[in-house]
């Protein structure tokens, strides 16, 4: 049976022949149009299949990213009644971005059932421990803390890293502090109102959450009070 | 430029293709049997990688933006005709570079990792730079595990292998070990 | 005249002191004071990780490996030195299973003794950081009497470290990566810190090795490479920027010294050329710079040694010998 | 010239003595990359699965109106939109395993094993031998994906669909989740499937060295 | 004090030479049976002569060299040619031999002979005379002498070389020789120097010989460049490259004789034995051979006929002793062991050693374990390694790439290897096997 030795990758069927050369001499010659043809509607029925599939799950697709936006920044938000998407462009923030331009990035502005604001919800990711850990948090400007952090996407390793999303209790620290933050083991802990406690054995992880957030901030935190200002 | 550096390092040693995502396995199984021969499909490697890496820029610039559903179906197409006609150039051009390239070539045109680098280059929104230094660290890190593999099992020839671990039992624990190895790099993007 | 039974075999006739079996039973003798050393730092259970790591060790071997090979030494070697890149605390079933991953993977899938690509210890080791990475980076605080074993230690096979919370103490590495907290060089040099059974004692452990080096049963070169390598590297990053640890403090931390005496010198994953050897050595002597300031893991020295050992066959290809009287003739030409 | 298979066997081959990923070592990398649970293996399984029949019975179907010249380019389109097709209906109807997929859904398209079949076998053969073939190929690739991914999640995990399987101390072993543990894993298998194999050889002709056999082979 | 003259690489087994050391040359008895291989030397055996039957007197020919590389061969001892059959060779094979019985009653004195005035001759005749002689390397490879006086008319020789060095252990002889006859040496240089037309000699004797160098130093010509350079103790100090290179600095290229550096080098033995040519005018017939090791009664430096078998030459040294395990011709490094006590001494064997149980090597071997300590043992900076492994793969072409022609199979790798794999045994084998493999492509 395996007599799949070494070799095998080599020996099996290949795209093009090994040669890169053109295909081997053909006992007789195929005319163009039929060639033409046979791709043309081969493509033409890929496009209507795809088209017709697209049409079908895209709403749904859609409507799933919505909503995982929507859970995300109600989250970080404590469940406002409303929010705002805001662009990021030349270094402030607008709600209506002029046409045709990519913004640099988004935030949103929530509001409560009153019309109070609770706070900005910004977006973020930088490298963790393995690949790029992707987060949203919630901030409010007007007391400088942290109101809630949710990873939004993460490939740390399960157990270690993975707990920056799954263990409560980190989680948890992010309602509250003060910015900057600053990550702390838990055994030296002062009770500082910055601190935040890392995770063992996911100092790094914990290291990257923390930083992506002061990150942020340090970069957008005055076009945010800029936005506030001259919104009141 | 720091940038373009880290993501050239994170695609060549920290998220190696092949040791860490499993890409071109095929190829890696095949051709790591002999560093002369593991080199030169690394150069080709790095080849179609830098082509594809262009036409991802160009599909992602300037068409996907109208036609998102025609993402997979346009990377596969333009990347493998791209590829055709430089092979076909380089051929006119520099029969000698085709020579040592040539055979490689059609092997890897539709390969996972160029695939993979395309779809993720997209994916990421890297700009024409940094698209390019994504591809030559992957294409970078696709060479040094090849070229690694095949000193090593070269160097195997002259091991008693077990019966039962010979063939390809062996050659997957020692890319294991490999990956396992270059954990090391783990979080070198971190700090 | 009495005709003797002559015996006929090929020249040369003579043959030098070493053989295999003593150098590596020379190297299991200069283990013994570092193994002490561990055991006064760390209390008993240190002993322990390493005997059940020893063990995991040569059950394999015996069972899986070809007759007798136990007796040529180099299985114990894997297992004590595996046992002493544990942490003391460590659960002894782990231990025990990485010695059997050690030889059967490390070693005997390889073809057994002399046939390995990489150190088996190391990717013992490496695996047990894989697969367990909360139990082996749990260091123990100190304190305790020397019959004090940790219920760690004791865990059951299969089990975990339990939901008791162990207090862990950091590494001086651990301390200065994630808090910036230098440790003083002289309890760096003595061994009185934390960390892994053998990361302790440069003083035991250099002169032991310098033991091995004299004998030339470990090739000099590379130790000395990987030292002036990461003196050299720490010593300008540390002028540039004074954040960064110092030569002194890079050089007696962590697993550096145990690393580039007792396994970077393993001659059956190291280079056979001394070029060769320079190149290795100066290979994890940046591996491990560049993993301890920027890297995610505190550590580096398994990590650099693994990647360097799957260099060696490569390197070993590069340095051949210039063969005499090659270059005379190319001159000539 | 050897016979030509019967039905039975078209159907059977594939599943496991001819195993496209254990035996024929074709669709290496999604066996490997996204094997690190059941439930993942099972998905990118179906979802191949899916692409290999729809794929298979166009191509059998067309088979003699497809010239040789553009054969591949057209297999290749046919396939890139079953696959595409695939990959908007997971992320419709399963999001979140969809994205921990990734991007090895869109990475089927280039699955050798996939393209292989196409043209050894659906471009010569008709209709219904084409799907038996893609069916028992399909299945032996599920197979594949669901073994690997059984013993790196009960290991790695110590969950089997995650159901937790050795009550709640059960201390992982988290390397069989990571890229290395796939690597092992699929070691192990064919060192194990190696073993078996040597032990029928021995069985069957005793007194005969094996090991001459696997030396020609390794040779 | 002079400089350390040396080469790089090498190893220090264990001298053992004060076993012999001491021993006086005397000249052993003749015994009742003399042996003479046609084949003595490296190039072609000489063409019989004789017949069975025949009476032979000390020093006649028995052979005559066929060609220019090829050299005569004479009967030892007066007597009978009891028959001329395959005997065994020290090389391990089965050779044509002539079997003298030797007549017990003759005085053994040669038949009065013309002995050739040398400082008449032309170069050309002092050569004609080596050759008629029967001159051959006394150093071990016994390669005929004239051949290496007649150098290509297009290389220019400017230093002839005195291998003194005697590097394997155990032996005495050239020792002796240069202890006990300096002056034959001397004049054989002398001979040698007009032979070649040079006029630099240097000698060069290891540092362990101090009475060597001492009497040799002595007895130095006062008209000549002729100089001495003890050098440092290391195996194989002797072999002729690593003594080009010790004392010259040149370095022969790979697959280059000496005299592509113009040099010759000639051991102290041939030397003397060229003296003694046109001393007494008698072929070579003799050679001092040492005779020691742990496993025999009385270790001597014997002046032995060619021919004379190991059985009688261990009875003039009152015979074995009860641990006596294995007989070496030549010394214990390069030499080749013996299964027959019948085999003969040649011109070219420089001693016999008996080694005693615990002087043999261990058996049991070990994998490689890329210690590397044979890399740092190669004279010839080889990767004995890396060849011993693509030897035994049998992957021949590679180690053909990897300079195998180049091994001087000296032992070096061997002696140091921890594991005990026979390295320079394996080359050897492989060249053999190489060659046979190209012989029959070739045919
Ligand atoms: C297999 C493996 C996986 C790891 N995964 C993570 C991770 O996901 N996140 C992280 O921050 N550190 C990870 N680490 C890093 C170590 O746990 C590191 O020592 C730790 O972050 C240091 O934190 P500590 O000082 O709290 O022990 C991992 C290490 C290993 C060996
Ligand atoms: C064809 C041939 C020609 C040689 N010519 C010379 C020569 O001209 N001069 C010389 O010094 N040696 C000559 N040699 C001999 C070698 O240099 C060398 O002395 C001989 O092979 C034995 O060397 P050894 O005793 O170091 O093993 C010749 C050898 C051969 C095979
Ligand atoms: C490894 C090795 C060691 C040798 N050692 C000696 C030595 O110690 N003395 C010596 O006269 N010749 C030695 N020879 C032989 C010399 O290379 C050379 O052939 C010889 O000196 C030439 O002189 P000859 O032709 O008079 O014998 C050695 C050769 C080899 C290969
Ligand atoms: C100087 C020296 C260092 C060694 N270091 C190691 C080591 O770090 N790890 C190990 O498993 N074996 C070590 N060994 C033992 C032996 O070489 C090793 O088990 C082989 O790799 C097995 O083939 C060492 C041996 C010597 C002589
Ligand atoms: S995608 Fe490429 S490497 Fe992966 S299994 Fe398919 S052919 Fe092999
Ligand atoms: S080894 Fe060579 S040089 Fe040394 S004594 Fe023996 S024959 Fe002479
Ligand atoms: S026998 Fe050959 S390879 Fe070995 S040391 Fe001597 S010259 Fe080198
Ligand atoms: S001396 Fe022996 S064990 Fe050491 S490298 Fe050479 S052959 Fe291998
Ligand atoms: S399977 Fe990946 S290139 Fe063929």
């Amino acid at each position: 049976m395996s007599g799949a030795g070494a070799g095998n990758g080599e020996k099996r069927v290949l795209p093009q022949a090994p040669e890169g050369a053109p295909p081997a001499p053909e006992p007789k010659e195929v005319p163009a149009w039929r060639l033409l043809l046979t791709l043309g509607a081969a493509g033409a029925l890929a496009g209507l299949l795809i088209v017709f599939v697209y049409q079908v799950t895209q709403p749904r697709i859609q409507a799933y990213k919505a909503m995982m936006l929507r859970l995300a920044v109600s989250e970080v938000l404590r469940a406002p009644a409303r929010w705002d998407t805001l662009y990021v462009y030349e270094g402030a923030l607008t709600a209506t971005p002029p046409e045709g331009v990519v913004a640099e990035d988004t935030v949103f502005l929530g509001y409560r059932e009153d019309g109070i604001r609770v706070g900005f919800a910004i977006t973020g990711a930088e490298p963790g421990f393995q690949d790029f850990i992707e987060l949203i948090f919630g901030y409010d400007a007007e007391t400088s803390t942290v109101i809630g952090m949710k990873v939004l996407s993460s490939k740390e390793t399960p157990g270690l890293g993975d707990k920056i999303e799954k263990d409560s209790a980190f989680v948890a620290e992010f309602e509250g502090p003060e910015v900057p933050l600053q990550g702390v083991k838990a055994a030296r802990a002062t009770g500082a109102a910055n601190e935040v406690d890392m995770i063992t054995g996911a100092t790094i992880s914990s290291r990257t959450v923390i930083g992506i957030i002061n990150h942020q901030l340090e970069r957008l935190g005055p076009m945010l009070e800029a936005y506030l200002e001259e919104a009141s | 430029m720091g940038d373009l550096f880290w993501i050239f390092i994170s695609a060549m040693v920290v998220n190696n293709f092949t040791l860490f995502y499993f890409l071109g396995l095929c190829p890696f199984m095949g051709v790591s049997g002999r560093v002369y021969t593991a080199l030169r499909m690394g150069a080709a490697n790095i080849f179609v990688l830098t082509v594809a890496s262009i036409c991802a820029w160009f599909l992602n610039a300037f068409v996907l933006p109208y036609a998102p559903y025609l993402k997979l179906i346009s990377f596969i197409l333009v990347i493998a005709s791209a590829v055709q006609i430089t092979e076909m150039t380089i051929k006119k051009l520099s029969p000698a570079l085709f020579r040592a390239l040539g055979i490689y070539l059609p092997l890897i045109t539709t390969n996972c990792a160029i695939l993979f680098m395309a779809w993720t280059q997209a994916n990421r929104g890297y700009n024409f730079f940094q698209g390019l230094a994504f591809a030559w660290g992957a294409g970078a890190g696709l060479t040094l595990a090849l070229v690694l593999m095949a000193s090593i099992r070269e160097n195997l020839l002259f091991s008693k292998v077990p019966e039962i671990a010979k063939g390809n039992a062996i050659v997957f624990i020692i890319a294991g070990i490999l990956s396992l190895a270059f954990m090391g790099f783990a979080g070198l993007l971190s700090t | 005249m009495r005709l003797p039974q002559l015996l006929v075999t090929a020249s040369p006739h003579l043959k030098g002191p070493d053989t295999t079996p003593k150098i590596m039973w020379n190297v299991v003798g200069t283990l013994v004071p570092v193994i002490a050393a561990a055991g006064y730092f760390f209390g008993f259970g240190a002993l322990l990780v390493v005997f059940a790591a020893t063990l995991g060790s040569l059950l394999t071997e015996w069972v899986f490996g070809p007759k007798g090979s136990l007796r040529d030494g180099s299985g114990v070697i894997t297992g004590l030195l595996l046992g002493l890149t544990l942490p003391p605390g460590f659960p002894l079933w782990m231990a025990f299973i990485g010695g059997v991953v050690a030889i059967g993977f490390g070693k005997l899938i390889f073809g057994g003794l002399g046939q390995n690509i990489f150190n088996p210890a190391l990717l013992g080791r490496a695996f047990l950081q894989a697969a367990f990475p909360v139990a082996i980076t749990t260091w123990p605080v100190g304190g305790g009497g020397f019959w004090d074993v940790r219920a760690e230690n004791l865990s059951l096979p299969f089990m975990g470290l339990g939901q008791t919370d162990t207090v862990t103490g950091a590494t001086p590495l651990g301390l200065m990566k994630f808090e910036g907290v230098a440790t003083a060089v002289r309890d760096l040099f003595l061994g009185t810190i934390g960390g892994s059974a053998g990361e302790t004692s440069a003083l035991v452990i250099t002169l032991c090795g310098g033991y091995l080096a004299l004998r030339n049963f470990l090739n000099w070169r590379i130790p000395i490479s990987i030292f002036i390598t990461v003196a050299v590297l720490s010593e300008l990053l540390h002028l540039l920027n004074p954040a960064y640890p110092g030569p002194l403090f890079m050089l007696f931390s962590g697993g550096l010294m145990i690393g580039a005496w007792f396994m970077a010198t393993d001659m059956v994953t190291s280079p056979v050329t001394h070029k060769g050897c320079w190149i290795f050595g100066a290979g994890i002597g940046a591996l491990v710079v560049i993993i301890r300031l920027w890297g995610g893991l505190p550590e580096g020295v398994m990590y650099s040694i693994l990647i360097m050992n799957a260099f060696v066959p490569y390197i070993n290809r590069a340095t051949q010998p210039t063969v005499f009287g090659t270059r005379v003739t190319e001159a000539a030409s | 010239m050897p016979r030509k298979a019967t039905s039975g066997q078209v159907f059977t081959r594939g599943m496991w003595r001819e195993n496209p990923v254990l035996i024929q070592m074709l669709g290496l990398c999604p066996a490997l990359a996204v094997t690190n649970t059941v439930v993942n293996g099972l998905a990118m399984g179906l979802a191949t699965f899916f692409v290999l029949f729809c794929s298979s019975l166009l191509v059998s179907t067309f088979r003699k109106l497809i010239p040789q010249e553009v054969r591949i380019s057209t297999y290749i389109l046919i396939i890139a939109t079953f696959v595409t097709i695939a990959d908007m209906t997971l992320e419709a109807m399963v999001p979140e395993i969809h994205k921990a997929l990734g991007a090895f859904i869109a990475l089927i398209v280039v699955n050798c094993m996939i393209l292989g079949r196409q043209e050894a076998f659906a471009s010569k053969n008709t209709v219904g031998r084409s799907l038996l073939d893609a069916v028992g190929t399909g299945i032996g690739f599920i197979i594949a994906l669901l073994l690997m991914g059984a013993i790196r999640e009960v290991l790695g995990y110590g969950t089997f669909v995650g159901i937790p399987i050795y009550g709640a101390n059960y201390e992982p072993w988290i390397i069989f989740i990571l890229p290395p543990g796939g690597f092992f894993t699929i070691g192990f298998i064919l060192l194990a499937l190696n073993w078996w194999e040597r032990r029928k050889l021995e069985r069957a002709r005793p007194g005969e060295v094996p090991g001459r056999i696997a030396v020609e082979r390794a040779a | 004090m002079s400089p350390r003259l040396s080469f790089r690489h090498g190893v220090h087994p264990p001298e053992r030479k004060e076993l012999s050391a001491a021993a006086k040359i005397r000249r052993m008895p003749f015994p009742s049976e003399v042996v003479l291989p046609l084949s003595q030397h490296t190039g072609k055996p000489a063409r019989l002569i004789v017949a069975e039957g025949d009476r032979v007197e000390r020093g006649d020919k028995l052979g005559v060299a066929e060609g220019f590389i090829s050299s005569p061969v004479h009967a030892s001892a007066s007597g009978t040619v009891a028959g001329i059959d395959l005997w065994p060779h020290p090389d391990g094979t089965y050779k044509p031999a002539v079997r003298i019985t030797v007549h017990p009653y003759s005085a053994q004195a040669p038949r009065p002979r013309i002995v050739p005035h040398w400082e008449d001759l032309a170069p050309g005749g002092i050569v004609q005379a080596v050759q008629d002689a029967g001159v051959v390397g006394l150093g071990g490879a016994a390669f005929p002498t004239h051949v290496k006086l007649s150098p290509p008319k297009d290389v220019q020789i400017d230093t002839l070389l005195i291998n003194g060095a005697e590097c394997e252990p155990y032996l005495t002889t050239d020792h002796h020789i240069m202890l006990e006859y300096p002056e034959r040496v001397h004049l054989g240089i002398r001979i040698m120097m007009r032979a070649l037309s040079v006029d630099r000699v240097m000698i060069g004797i290891e540092r362990n010989k101090p009475d060597a160098i001492e009497a040799i130093r002595a007895t130095l010509p006062t008209d000549l460049d002729v100089t001495v350079h003890p050098l440092t103790v290391k195996y194989p100090q002797g072999a002729e490259k690593m003594l080009i290179k010790a004392l010259l600095g040149r370095e022969v290229p790979s697959g280059k004789l000496p005299l592509h550096v113009g040099v010759v080098v000639q051991n102290v033995g041939s030397v003397a034995a060229i003296a003694e040519v046109f001393e007494t005018g008698l072929p070579l017939i003799e050679r001092i051979v040492t005779v020691s090791g742990r496993g025999i009664r009385q270790p001597s430096n014997l002046i032995v006929p060619v021919g004379t078998k190991v059985r009688d030459l261990i009875a003039a040294c009152d015979g074995l002793t009860e641990d006596a395990h294995e007989i070496v011709f030549g010394g214990p490094m390069m030499g080749a062991p013996q299964a027959s006590l019948d085999v003969p001494i040649l011109k070219g064997t420089t001693g016999v050693i008996v080694l005693s149980r615990d002087e043999t090597k261990p058996k049991e071997s070990y994998a490689c374990i890329r210690c590397g300590h044979c890399l740092d043992a190669c004279p010839v900076f080889l990767n004995p390694q890396l060849l011993g492994q693509l030897a035994l793969a049998g992957r021949y072409e590679e180690t053909e790439a990897h300079h195998i022609w180049d091994c001087m199979l000296c032992g070096c790798c061997s002696y140091v290897c921890p594991s005990n794999i026979p390295l320079s045994q394996l080359f050897q084998v492989t060249r053999t096997a190489i060659g046979r493999l190209k012989a029959l492509a070739a045919a």
